[in-house]
């Protein structure tokens, strides 16, 4: 255990502040090797890959929103909406190309996070309102516009995505999931990552270096807005038809991203150490799932398990470096 | 000297528009008249239905629903004025109900309350140690928190529990004319609250620990025991729901407090009340009016028999509008700039 | 830094891998090589708490009794009814019936239908002038508010259907005094309603789809068994009555899991279940929503679809009849929001109701599916709304 | 009175604090200077309770004390007012003043006597020009110092007041105001011990300078038998000689690069002014008359909404880099640096911002601006102030600017980082950019430039050419404050 700690901790300083969130990863997943002896057998490991897919995209598009400094709470909602609406443009159109719905569903999680984005830039309304109105709007609007449930089905073609395989052992979720994932890699190493993470550490310093502060942080919410209805169509495609099918992950994508040391307030954390949090949340769950814990205790086993890792990662990284600070700084 | 002057100057001028801005700008002020705006157009609009949204069953219904409520967004007042924030509370009130049910049912209404109170200033005491001692923030301590209880109430309940007293009861139903005793309760604790924020040292302290944790730490305050304070307060205030809630239903429901979403809802009419969510600014009698005008809009809503899903779509728009406007002026006012 | 980095990094690993490892082993006491004896032995003694052996005989009596009323209109059937007299409330002096609802929610497709048959039931009655319906959005306080707002409205009559049993029974009382009331679906815990209406229950819902897996899979199968979340009232009286069915077979109840109603937890439970135990024989759920999640479940994973039970949403009767499944769809019949309403005028009109209006809860089963399975309704749609022949079917219900 | 003794802190096994001695009489002002990371800060804090130190003892009046919080450093009568203002803005005077300490008449605040005594207070430094139930946030910097030190006084007794750079943000005026309380103060029997980088007030003020250097005592020294000189020699351990790089010959000066004419806003009036390539022009003027208004504007920070400019007027910040303009501003922490980020990617905001504009090899312009750091991943949270203003200028440097703003360029920067940020921008001016300096510091000001523009009340009062005395700057920028006081607020 402690060479495996120790390898991860000089990786952990490459990869900057995720450190922490890359050992509980590791002990988990050798905890699920113990439980589940099947469980790094390719199928099985896929699948699981695939059954967090959702949820790291989301903790990738909620990452770019929390590194800028804000919240976005109205993912989870964004999900449902995504799935019931879907399933309600079938209804009318059954024949639509799932190529059209998926397109239409990724704009229109644009539009949601644009619209997010300019009302908390432009009306200078906190993000977290922002997007707890978002997610009440979204969620009334979509079931008042169906009548509380869906009035179609989802083709087998457009589930695909989220469901089938790519050459019959490849989930296509994995592939959207290492996309997204290297997409977003790629991004926050891009001039606009760099200045976001910079514009969410201090807005002024960035808008006095010419930045264009609101643009910046309304593309990070249009990001998460994307991410969300990618997870959306996953979500209708792993699991099909349902009223629910969002609900909480706000709350799970946002732990992720704090178990991935990604500090609530922005300009600190990588989106890499963001989506081994997304693993590691999946990871846990699974955990639970196989260890058998009642069913009832499995919130409070994740509650006490989510307080503690974040508590020794901010104890490494917040205590000690603040003690530090007026070492070289008088 | 000269120097002096040219500000001392404008001084009593600038007093003065400091006194009068509070009168327009004050978000206390203006959630207050949101309140009455909303409640005036709300009984126009109900009047052209046909209905009367101020008769003596509406103004005793709009009332009675914001007792719940109220009494969390009050105890989230606390807590958010002092930079925290508390997400447990919807299980906390569940739990609430359960243990004063049970109590009730076997022992005293007395140990109940007792019972409750201590429980929730001991989640408190858990959420503000976390939150100060574990150095985590307070949106996943207290998410991790309401895990924690959500475990618990599961493991344990399998629907409603206990059972309330009659006598007990009476704080749920009892009304003096229009006004329920209830909101004798809400008043007595909203009171309190406000005076311990604006009148007592620790309210103070919340106000500084709030604005400038690290400023009012230099100041000498104790800033970890005051955020400890205030989710223990924030926790009693939920614990005076609980108890009401149980009150209200005769017995302890492990969803009472989760379905109707209070840990959401309070920080919603916390915001819709004025209070800054960073903390610092705001306070108890803005985050009434919060709440006040929530349940006007409810009650209008059930008047007109508006779908519920669209509830949702004008509450939400009513949220970010009113926070829009409370960010406003904020913008207009020229930032200080030492030239 | 990096020393200090290193320090904690172990302590780290090591309080979680504790944490896990208590998990663990505090979960495990019998065994090790299974864990599904385990999760059974807790839920015995959870039976014992929560079982109420009166109300589960009474039940499965009940469901063998055949229905008095109207053959082809079961939600005007009942069962061993105790008729009362009503003709104290008859409604005095000539104008139209003023109805009022107060409604726990519509946060669910099957309070959804039911709210649409309630609205339809009233359209077909002339003499019911005003229908008023208060949503308390699952809100127990709300809804003693829209209860006591509701009793001081001039209504002639007042049907609740109570989001909670026990913590709207005071509201309850307290209107019973001033109107007629109507109890349906969830019961309260006071007779003073003039009629509760509801369906056999719960006991006799889970020994329905429990005497299918019994009959359908071997002895010593292993069953997984799927419920929606803990401490739902009516759901756990269905679970009771389906563990004491798979005890007296001898089925292995390897799992029991909480699915939130979520169709993606459902699909990963199912998925682990298998990967774990190699071959499930039978899928035993306490409730319809996620069962299309646990077929595809078996097929993502390359397997047969084992014996199942379901309800009887549209989705899963599709998918029943598509890839023929062996299975079985106790209902919860959402036929039973028509019932309110015809009590109420038969009330009003004094004639005799009984005092519990139990309804038939019909099964789905292979001989009757295509009778309830209707081409072009919407997924989350109940077939057993006996909706048919109101107006506005089907259109209103959402088929296109 | 104060004795501290053999005083060690580390952090991190870093030891910042080695065996520091001092001691302080009532009524005495102890001057503590030393650079930016010789630990004087640290010292304080440590007197102040904010830091438990390692080794070492503290003695108030031959009792040993120890504190484990700064309350009970001040129960003790020990105040600290700090270089950042601990101040809440939406508070009143009264609430800062007794935050911590509130009076409590039955259990609640006495808001009465709160009011009473910082009025009281107040009254008593001759600050009768502030109400105090005025919010923080209304008031001016010099005023908001004004009420710290009120704070540090309101606290039980207070026996000694340690002032970390109490001075920096402060315009000359205001600084003499201040020394006048400082001397107050000492005359009531209170200690001081007061830190600052400018020796002149060092001298004008102490009775005995303590220097540090890297976290070690290098002497106390009487004022009066020392020269500055001698202090400086002490804290950097070699000698200055010539303070300032020589100034632009004639033919150095090229074309103008900027030029304003009528310029105007809320705070500026009819502002005309010209920068050609090549020189250096600083700007002096009182604090409020506009100095900082003035650069904003030109960077578009703050507009102008009349008048004209070339090459354009700037509506925002990214229209002036476009246009070639760049301003360093004096709040290097809020609005300079995003303090978490490292050093390249603090360098490259603006190239990475406003694409097309700059370069992106920083190494060789990191080099250039001589920024000691361990590499261009570190943090700059954790650099010194010098260094960290080294990164901003090079952050400016890779935009490429044609003209470059300066707003206090040398604020909190240490003696050596100074001379190397001074001889910098000289060679900057030299490579044909024109360059502008906002300082408070008159003798950094007439040291560096070329000529001088004063500003008052929101205009310019007047130009003086290279080497014009303080006497004549003053004069000019107290001219007009009487008649502009409406545009100055």
């Amino acid at each position: 255990m402690s060479t495996a700690t120790a390898v991860l901790t000089g990786a952990g300083r490459r990869l900057g502040t995720g450190a922490p969130v890359y050992a509980l990863l590791v002990v988990l997943l050798a905890a699920l090797a113990i439980t589940e002896p099947g469980f790094y057998e390719p199928d099985s490991f896929l699948a699981f890959i695939k059954r967090a897919a959702p949820l790291v995209i989301l903790a990738a598009g909620q990452y770019l929103v929390i590194v800028s400094g804000g919240f976005d709470l109205s993912v989870g909602a964004v999900v449902t909406a995504g799935v019931v609406a879907a399933a309600e443009f079938y209804g009318s159109f059954p024949d639509a190309p799932w190529v059209l719905v998926t397109a239409g569903l990724l704009a229109a999680g644009a539009v949601v996070g644009l619209v997010n984005g300019l009302i908390t830039t432009r009306l200078r309304v906190p993000s977290f309102i922002t997007t707890l109105g978002m997610m009440l709007i979204l969620e009334g609007a979509v079931f008042y516009w169906t009548g509380g449930s869906p009035q179609g089905t989802l083709p087998e073609a457009f589930r695909a995505f989220g469901r089938g395989t790519a050459g019959g052992w490849l989930p296509w979720a994995v592939l959207a999931c290492l996309a997204v994932g290297a997409a977003a890699w790629w991004l926050m190493r891009s001039d606009f990552g760099r200045t976001l993470i910079a514009t969410g550490d201090s807005e002024r310093a960035a808008a006095l270096a010419g930045v264009r502060v609101p643009r910046v942080r309304t593309l990070a919410f249009l990001g998460s807005g994307v991410a969300a209805a990618l997870a959306a169509v996953l979500v209708a495609g792993f699991s099909g038809v349902s009223a629910q099918a969002g609900r909480g992950l706000e709350f799970e994508a946002i732990t992720a991203v704090v178990l991935g040391g990604v500090i609530l307030g922005g300009g600190r954390g990588s989106v890499v150490a963001a989506m081994a949090g997304a693993f590691s949340l999946q990871a846990l769950f699974t955990l639970l799932n196989l260890q058998g814990v009642s069913g009832a205790l499995e919130s409070t086993v994740q509650g006490f398990i989510v307080i503690a890792a974040v508590g020794l990662g901010a104890a490494d990284y917040g205590r000690l470096r603040r003690r530090r600070t007026p070492e070289e700084s008088a | 000297m000269t120097a002096i002057r040219t500000e001392a100057a404008p001084k009593p001028a600038r007093r003065f528009t400091r006194r009068r801005r509070l009168r327009f700008n004050d978000p206390v002020v203006g959630v207050w008249l949101a309140a009455a705006a909303v409640t005036l157009l709300g009984w126009i609009v109900v009047a052209i239905d046909g209905g009367n949204l101020l008769s003596r069953t509406g103004v005793t219904g709009i009332l009675q629903n914001s007792v719940a409520l109220g009494l969390v967004a009050v105890g989230q007042s606390a807590v958010i004025l002092t930079g925290s924030l508390d997400l447990s509370v919807a299980y906390l009130i569940s739990i609430g109900t359960l243990v004063a049910a049970e109590t009730m049912q076997d022992g005293s209404v007395f140990t109940a309350v007792l019972a409750v109170l201590g429980l929730s200033a001991a989640v408190g005491l858990a959420n503000g140690l976390i939150v100060t001692g574990l150095k985590v923030n307070a949106f996943i301590a207290t998410l991790g928190m309401a895990f924690i209880l959500r475990g618990w109430i599961e493991d344990n309940y399998t629907g409603p529990a206990g059972k309330v007293p009659d006598s007990f009861q009476r704080l749920g139903y009892d009304r003096i004319g229009p006004v329920p005793v209830s909101v004798f309760l809400l008043a007595g604790v909203a009171v309190a609250l406000w005076l311990i924020t604006k009148r007592t040292r620790l309210g103070h302290h919340m106000y500084a620990t709030g604005g400038d944790e690290h400023a009012a730490r230099l100041s000498g305050v104790r800033t970890k025991r005051t955020v400890v304070a205030a989710h223990v307060l924030c926790s009693l205030c939920v614990g005076a729901a609980a108890l009401f809630l149980a009150a209200r239903l005769g017995a302890g429901a492990p969803w009472a407090g989760t379905e109707a979403r209070y840990d959401l809802e309070s920080i919603a009419a916390v915001v819709l009340g004025g209070t800054a969510l960073a903390g610092g600014r705001g306070g108890v009698a803005g985050t009434l009016g919060g709440v006040l005008v929530l349940s006007v809009l409810d009650s209008v809503f059930n008047q007109l028999s508006v779908d519920p899903f669209f509830k949702n779509v004008v509450r939400g728009v009513v949220i970010i509008a009113a926070v829009a406007i409370y960010a406003r002026p904020r913008r207009t006012t020229p930032r200080r700039q030492p030239a | 830094m990096s020393r200090t980095r290193r320090r904690v990094l172990p302590l780290a690993a090591a309080v979680l891998a504790g944490v896990l490892v208590a998990s663990c082993s505090s979960d495990k006491p019998a065994d090790s090589a299974d864990g599904g004896p385990s999760a059974a032995k807790e839920s015995d003694s959870k039976q014992s708490k929560f079982f109420d052996q009166g109300d589960y005989e009474r039940q499965l009596a009940l469901a063998k009794a055949t229905p008095e009323g109207p053959q082809d209109k079961p939600w005007e059937q009942m069962l061993e009814p105790e008729m009362q007299d009503t003709a104290k409330y008859k409604k005095k002096g000539s104008g139209g019936i003023n109805l009022c609802f107060s409604n726990a929610g519509v946060f669910n497709p099957w309070r959804q239908v039911g709210l649409k048959n309630m609205k339809a039931e009233v359209k077909l009655h002339k003499e019911i002038a005003d229908f008023t319906v208060l949503d308390a959005q699952g809100k127990d306080d709300k809804q003693i508010s829209d209860i006591q707002e509701l009793s001081g409205k001039n209504c002639d009559a007042l049907i609740v259907s109570p989001n909670t049993t026990a913590t709207l029974t005071p509201a309850v009382k307290q209107a019973c005094g001033k109107v007629p009331v109507i109890v349906f679906d969830r019961g309260v815990q006071t007779d003073c309603a003039v009629t509760f209406i509801s369906p056999v229950g719960g006991y006799a819902y889970g020994a329905a789809a429990a005497d299918f897996l019994t009959e359908k899979v071997k002895k010593k199968g292993k069953i997984v068994a799927l419920r929606i979340s803990p401490g739902v009232d009516v759901l756990e009286t269905r679970w009771s009555a389906a563990k004491i069915a798979f005890d007296k077979a001898g089925l292995d109840v390897a799992e029991v899991k909480f699915t939130d109603g979520d169709p993606s937890k459902t699909k990963s439970i199912v998925s682990d279940a298998i990967s774990r135990h190699g071959d499930i024989d039978g899928v035993w759920m306490d409730s319809g929503a996620t069962s299309v999640a646990a077929v595809e479940a078996f097929e993502d994973a390359g397997k047969d679809v084992p014996p199942i039970t379901g309800e009887d949403q549209q989705d899963f009767l599709q998918a029943w009849k598509d890839k023929k499944l062996t299975a079985i769809a106790p209902t919860y019949p959402t036929f039973q929001w028509r019932t309110p309403v015809i009590a109420a005028l038969q009330i009003l009109e004094g004639k005799q109701v009984p005092k519990t209006w139990t309804l038939p809860q019909p099964t789905v089963t292979q001989q009757n599916l295509d009778e309830y399975l209707q081409d072009g309704m919407p997924p989350l749609h109940y077939a057993m709304c006996g909706c048919a022949d109101l107006p506005g079917y089907p259109g209103a219900w959402g088929k296109k | 009175m104060l004795k501290m003794q053999g005083v060690s802190k580390s952090f991190l096994g870093v030891r910042v604090l080695h065996g520091v001695s001092l001691d302080l009489e009532p009524g005495e002002v102890h001057a503590l200077v030393g650079e930016n990371g010789a630990g004087k800060s640290t010292l304080m804090k440590v007197l102040a309770g904010e830091y438990a130190p390692d080794e070492g003892i503290i003695e108030l009046d031959g009792t040993t004390v120890s504190f484990s919080h700064p309350g009970q450093a001040q129960a003790a009568g020990i105040g600290l007012i700090h270089q950042e203002l601990a101040l809440l803005p939406h508070r009143t005077v009264a609430e800062n003043v007794f935050l911590g300490r509130e009076p409590v008449r039955r259990g609640l605040v006495d808001r009465r006597a709160m009011e009473a005594r910082t009025a009281e207070l107040l009254a008593e430094l001759d600050e009768t020009g502030i109400a105090p139930d005025t919010l923080i946030k209304d008031l001016s910097v010099a005023r908001q110092q004004t009420v710290e030190i009120v704070k540090a006084l309101a606290a039980s007794d207070v026996r000694v007041l340690v002032m970390d750079e109490p001075t920096a943000p402060l315009a000359d005026h205001e600084v003499e105001l201040l020394h006048g309380l400082v001397r107050r103060l000492a005359g009531r029997g209170i200690g001081i011990l007061y830190i600052s980088h400018r020796l002149r007030e060092v001298f004008d003020l102490s009775q005995r300078i303590t220097v540090l250097k890297d976290g070690r005592k290098v002497a106390t020294l009487a004022t009066d038998g020392t020269t500055a000189d001698e202090v400086v020699r002490a804290m950097v351990g070699r000698e200055l000689g010539s303070y300032y790089p020589p100034r632009a010959e004639a033919e150095e000066v090229g074309e103008p690069l900027l030029t304003v004419a009528g310029g105007g806003n809320e705070r500026l009036k009819d502002v005309e002014l010209s920068l050609r390539a090549g020189e250096v022009v600083g700007i002096a003027g009182l604090q409020g008359s506009g100095r900082t208004s003035l650069v904003r504007a030109l960077f578009g920070a703050a507009p102008f909404t009349t008048g004209t400019m070339t090459p354009l007027r700037p509506t925002s910040p990214r229209r002036a880099i476009r246009a070639g303009i760049a301003l360093v501003t004096e709040d290097r922490k809020a609005e300079g640096l995003a303090l978490r980020q490292s050093v390249r990617d603090n360098a490259l905001l603006v190239t990475r911002a406003v694409p097309g504009r700059g370069t992106r090899d920083i190494g060789g312009l990191l080099e250039r601006v001589r920024l000691r750091s361990r590499g261009e991943d570190q943090e700059v949270k954790y650099l010194s102030g010098g260094n960290q203003q080294k990164v901003v200028i090079a952050k400016w440097l890779a935009a490429r600017p044609k003209v470059l703003l300066f707003d206090e360029p040398t604020r909190g920067v240490d003696v050596g980082a100074k001379a190397a940020i001074h001889t910098l921008v000289r060679e900057l001016a030299r490579e044909g950019m024109a360059v502008l300096i906002v300082s408070s510091e008159l003798p950094e000001l007439i040291g560096m430039s070329d000529r001088i523009l004063v500003m008052a009340g929101g205009r310019l009062a007047g130009e003086l050419p290279a080497g014009a005395g303080e006497e004549q700057i003053m004069r000019l920028a107290t001219s007009e404050t009487a008649s502009a006081k409406g545009a100055a607020a």
